[in-house]
């Protein structure tokens, strides 16, 4: 079973990369490009069978370790 | 006794793939000649790998011997990891420096990172704990379109990957000329301190030993990547990219510190990184210089991914592994020290006595090589080369005011301050930093002791190609200065000789004239050259770069309190000395 | 004084932090392993050091704020013991939750190495006590992840409970943080958490001493504790 | 309009920071994951119109900067 994880910061988080993105974008001459944020997905490839159990272990996993709930929000999907 | 056939997804072996693995029709006859057969798919990369300009330096070779190598300090000179020279109280400082052009211009970040990973595992193999990191830096015209996005990424590249293994980078060069602008250049320097009746080297010793597969595992990084760094560039290169690698210095880290470890429990005969063709170029080296065999089998190789073939293992360039020769009786010891640290640790061979090079895979004879031939046997050349004619005497030259030509070379690309770059390096990590980047050499303590040792990296591309002898002398005496500036007494240096296809005469004589040049000044002032790396076939689209010639000194402080800054005071007196 | 140095694959600046403290208290701390489950006995602080614990891969300090030994720390920490986390070990404080805040990518998005200007913000703190409150001092960073950002009102509880302790000058804010925080206290203030490097600024041919106080009033403090 | 691109390693190359995160799950007791990779997210706020006309400039600003095609693969979402 696989699962993604998308870990965004949340918004107010001020996101120094996304912000020079934009700019190195407008730099390029792609203009209209009118926010950009970045983010990380981790992608688990997990022995459990059952995806509602592998959710909730991922779940434990965002809050234990992959995200940093302090300024990140998190979320889970199961493919 | 002999390899078996290709198995059927293995391609057949004929003259036109042998050209591809960038073996020439006579280098490739002399395969036949040597084996009576032909190889096996796995064999021709074996022999592409050894046989290659990286690891032969067969055109270079006839003139690098021609450079002073000894000297009362020397304790090992050229043909190891790198050179080790006698710091007194028995300590030994080892250094070296190591090009990685090709790869830094495909992939910046990586290719650089990769680069100071390299040379870094050069000097800790050899028992030294890496104090101090350089780099020195070519690239094209600071207005074509690719010169910042690789001025950005090598600089981060290098950053990132010493950063992290907490190693002071203190100097080095960084220039921008046009005939860079197809193919930058990334030397990295690196010096450890060793005890210097605890140096390891690489020959094997002792039959049905182990040999043991230490660090990260393999994947098909860079397969045919030593081919490439030895390949003129052309349009096709987007196709070559895949064969970049990934460096992991968090790893390296971790091999450094479990490596120490293990050569301080005494389990070690003998160890080698995996440099470029990684399995290959070390296990040979190990048997060659001990004169044995080897036996490998592939199957007991820790990978990263499945069904991985004789070949691909034998040819990845990945990063962070070490191959070492074991005393049996520590085995346990030993796993023990990588197990601490979450490193792979697998024997994967033993030692023979036979000259035989054997590589096994489940059970499957995959090569089955003449081991000394590979590198005893590898092709050496005479190429034809012709002296550079003197140098047109300049034109008029420009009259301007002082003050305004003073500004103007202060403010061009080669004149002004190269703060962007060092603050982007930790140049201060290990605490022993007694003069930073930005003045003529940076020193470092040596940790505990009142001594220093001051490092510096130069050479002037434009005095090259206008007169390689002179040119090759400059870099030299302009190393030797710089360490003096700082009250060093300069002890040995290590030279990165970057050139075009030495298959042009012209080339080929900037190369003869420049080493020539080194040569003779390292006499003269009784600095020997314990190390050293060769990178040709610098061109894109047949346009060469400047001869550069990279000389990395290496000077002794005996105490590091009266090191000199460029710092003067207001009211200090202002001396020219010299002519 | 009896310290211990917590070691984590990546360390790089341990060796340095045990040469500091063992200059200012005369004795060699303790080398502690991060998969340790306890710290050594008797001990009056515990120092994490700088470098790139497990790389810095995923967040800094994300992997080593997980190790066994940092539940050990916490405990230390719970029990009003002193602990320094200097550079990494800020980042690790951090995701272990034993400091507010988060530290992240440099407003610059660069790594940066160069001496700063600091105004010790607090003299009211173990560690800070070798200073004058408002003293402007020099010292080192070396950090691509410093910028140090935290919610309004956790902000404001620094100020108002005067737990900045180091703060950069006026235009010498290398990485964007907010407030130009340099390094912070926990309530009890025996925790303190700091970009800057007072171990790379503690002795005379390394170009600067102003770390030295910090170092010594530590030792200082314990000593008369 | 909204672009999400998803940037991965390609498939063989090493991926350091999946690897340690792997290893730091097994350390705090989540057996079972087999592998970690880990990669970017990027999304970008556009003033465009047009999803196709999107989708052909965000392709064209990954080749040219989100992307590192030498090492990575991406893949576009127009949302
Ligand atoms: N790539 C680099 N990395 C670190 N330091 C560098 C680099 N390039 C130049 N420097 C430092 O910048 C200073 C000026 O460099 P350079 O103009 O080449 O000096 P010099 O002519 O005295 O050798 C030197 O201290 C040098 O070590």
């Amino acid at each position: 079973m696989r699962a993604r994880v998308h870990i965004t910061l949340k918004s107010g988080v001020l996101d120094p990369q996304g912000e020079a993105i934009r700019h190195a974008l407008g730099a390029l001459g792609f203009d209209g490009v009118e926010r950009v944020r970045q983010g990380k997905v981790i992608e688990l490839e997990l022995a459990d069978a059952d995806p509602e159990a592998a959710r909730a272990r991922v779940r434990e996993m965002c809050e234990k370790l992959l995200a940093n709930t302090v300024i990140e929000n998190y979320q889970i999907e199961i493919l | 006794m002999s390899a078996s056939a290709a198995t059927p997804q293995e391609p057949t072996v004929t003259q036109a793939l042998a050209a591809d693995h960038g073996l020439k029709p006579d280098e490739y006859q002399r395969i036949l000649d040597l084996l009576g057969r032909t190889p096996t798919f796995t064999e021709l990369g074996i022999f592409s790998a050894m046989w290659n300009e990286h690891c032969s330096y067969k055109s270079s070779k006839k003139w690098l011997r021609t450079l002073p190598t000894e000297g009362p300090q020397v304790i090992c000179g050229p043909g190891e990891n790198a050179g080790v020279v006698d710091i007194g109280d028995g300590q030994a400082v080892v250094f070296k420096m190591e090009s990685h052009n090709h790869p830094s211009y495909i992939e910046p970040y990586q290719g650089a990172a990769t680069g100071v990973g390299g040379i870094l595992r050069d000097v800790f193999t050899m028992g030294a704990r890496p104090i101090a990191a350089m780099n020195a830096l070519s690239f094209g015209a600071p207005d074509h379109p690719k010169t910042a996005h690789l001025v950005r990424g090598v600089v981060e590249g290098i950053g990132g990957y010493g950063n992290c293994f907490g190693v002071p980078n203190i100097g080095g060069e960084v220039r921008f000329h046009r005939s860079y602008n197809g193919n930058c250049l990334v030397n990295a320097f690196a010096a450890g301190l060793a005890q210097a009746d605890r140096i390891f080297y690489s020959a094997a010793s002792g039959v049905g030993m182990p040999v043991v597969y230490l660090g990260a595992k393999t994947g098909r990084d860079g397969v045919g990547g030593a081919t490439m760094a030895s390949a003129e560039f052309d349009d096709s290169i987007e196709e070559k990219r895949p064969t970049v690698q990934v460096g992991d210095p968090f790893t390296e880290k971790r091999l450094l510190e479990a490596c120490l470890e293990l050569m301080a429990s005494g389990a070690v005969i003998s160890i080698q990184d995996m440099g470029a063709a990684g399995l290959t170029c070390s296990a040979v080296e190990m048997g060659d210089k001990g004169d044995l065999g080897v036996r490998l089998d592939l199957e007991k190789v820790p990978c990263r991914e499945e069904g991985m073939t004789a070949y691909e293992m034998m040819l990845s360039e990945s990063q962070e592994r070490m191959l070492m020769v074991l005393r049996p009786e520590k085995e346990a010891e030993a796993r023990a020290i990588f197990e601490k640290w979450d490193l792979d640790f697998a024997v994967v061979g033993e030692t023979i006595a036979e000259d035989r090079f054997l590589v096994m895979l489940n059970g499957e004879v995959k090569a089955d090589l003449p081991l000394k031939a590979l590198s005893g046997e590898a092709p050496e050349y005479d190429r034809p080369w012709v002296p550079t004619p003197p140098a047109a005497p300049l034109g008029e030259v420009p009259q301007m005011d002082p003050a305004e030509a003073l500004t103007r070379l202060m403010g061009g690309p080669n004149g002004c301050s190269r703060r962007w770059v060092w603050e982007q390096y930790d140049h201060m990590v290990l605490a022993d930093t007694v003069v930073r980047p930005g003045s003529d050499a940076g020193v470092v303590r040596v940790h505990g002791t009142r001594k220093g040792l001051a490092f510096a990296a130069d050479v002037t591309p434009r005095y090259c190609v206008a007169d390689p002898v002179e040119g090759g002398r400059q870099a030299v005496a302009e190393a030797f200065r710089n360490l003096c500036a700082t009250g060093a007494r300069p002890l040995a240096a290590t030279d990165n000789l970057n050139f075009g296809n030495p298959e042009k005469p012209e080339i080929m004589g900037q190369l003869v004239g420049c080493i020539e040049g080194i040569g003779e000044a390292c006499r003269a002032l009784d600095m020997p050259i314990v190390s050293g790396n060769v990178s040709l076939y610098n061109e894109t689209d047949g346009q060469a770069i400047l001869p550069t010639p990279t000389i990395g000194a290496v000077g002794l402080l005996e105490d590091v309190a009266r090191a000199i800054r460029m710092a003067p005071a207001a009211g200090d007196a202002l001396v020219l000395i010299g002519e | 004084m009896k310290s211990a140095v917590i070691v984590f694959p990546g360390s790089n600046c341990d060796r340095d932090m045990a040469v500091a403290l063992e200059r200012a208290t005369g004795r060699r701390p303790a080398m502690v392993w991060h998969k340790d489950a306890a710290l050594p006995p008797g001990l009056d602080l515990v120092a994490l050091p700088g470098g790139f614990s497990f790389g810095d891969y995923l967040r800094c300090g994300a992997i080593a704020a997980r190790s066994p030994i940092m539940r050990a720390v916490a405990d230390f920490a719970a029990r009003g013991g002193h602990v320094l986390g200097v550079c990494n070990g800020f980042q690790v404080l951090i995701e272990a939750g034993l400091l507010p805040g988060a530290l992240m990518r440099n407003a610059g998005l660069k790594f940066v190495c160069l001496d700063v200007a600091l105004n010790v913000v607090t003299a009211d703190s173990p560690f800070t006590r070798g200073y004058e409150a408002g003293a402007r001092i020099v010292i080192p960073v070396a950090h691509h992840d410093g910028c140090y950002v935290a919610p309004p009102e956790t902000l404001a509880r620094l100020r108002d409970e005067d737990r900045i302790a180091f703060a950069y000058a006026p235009g010498d804010n290398p990485n964007g943080s907010a407030e130009d925080i340099a390094g912070i206290l926990s309530a009890n203030r025996r925790t303190l958490g700091m970009m800057p490097h007072p171990e790379r600024a503690n002795d005379p041919l390394l170009g600067g001493t102003d770390g030295a106080a910090l170092f010594e009033g530590l030792a200082g403090a314990l000593m008369d504790a």
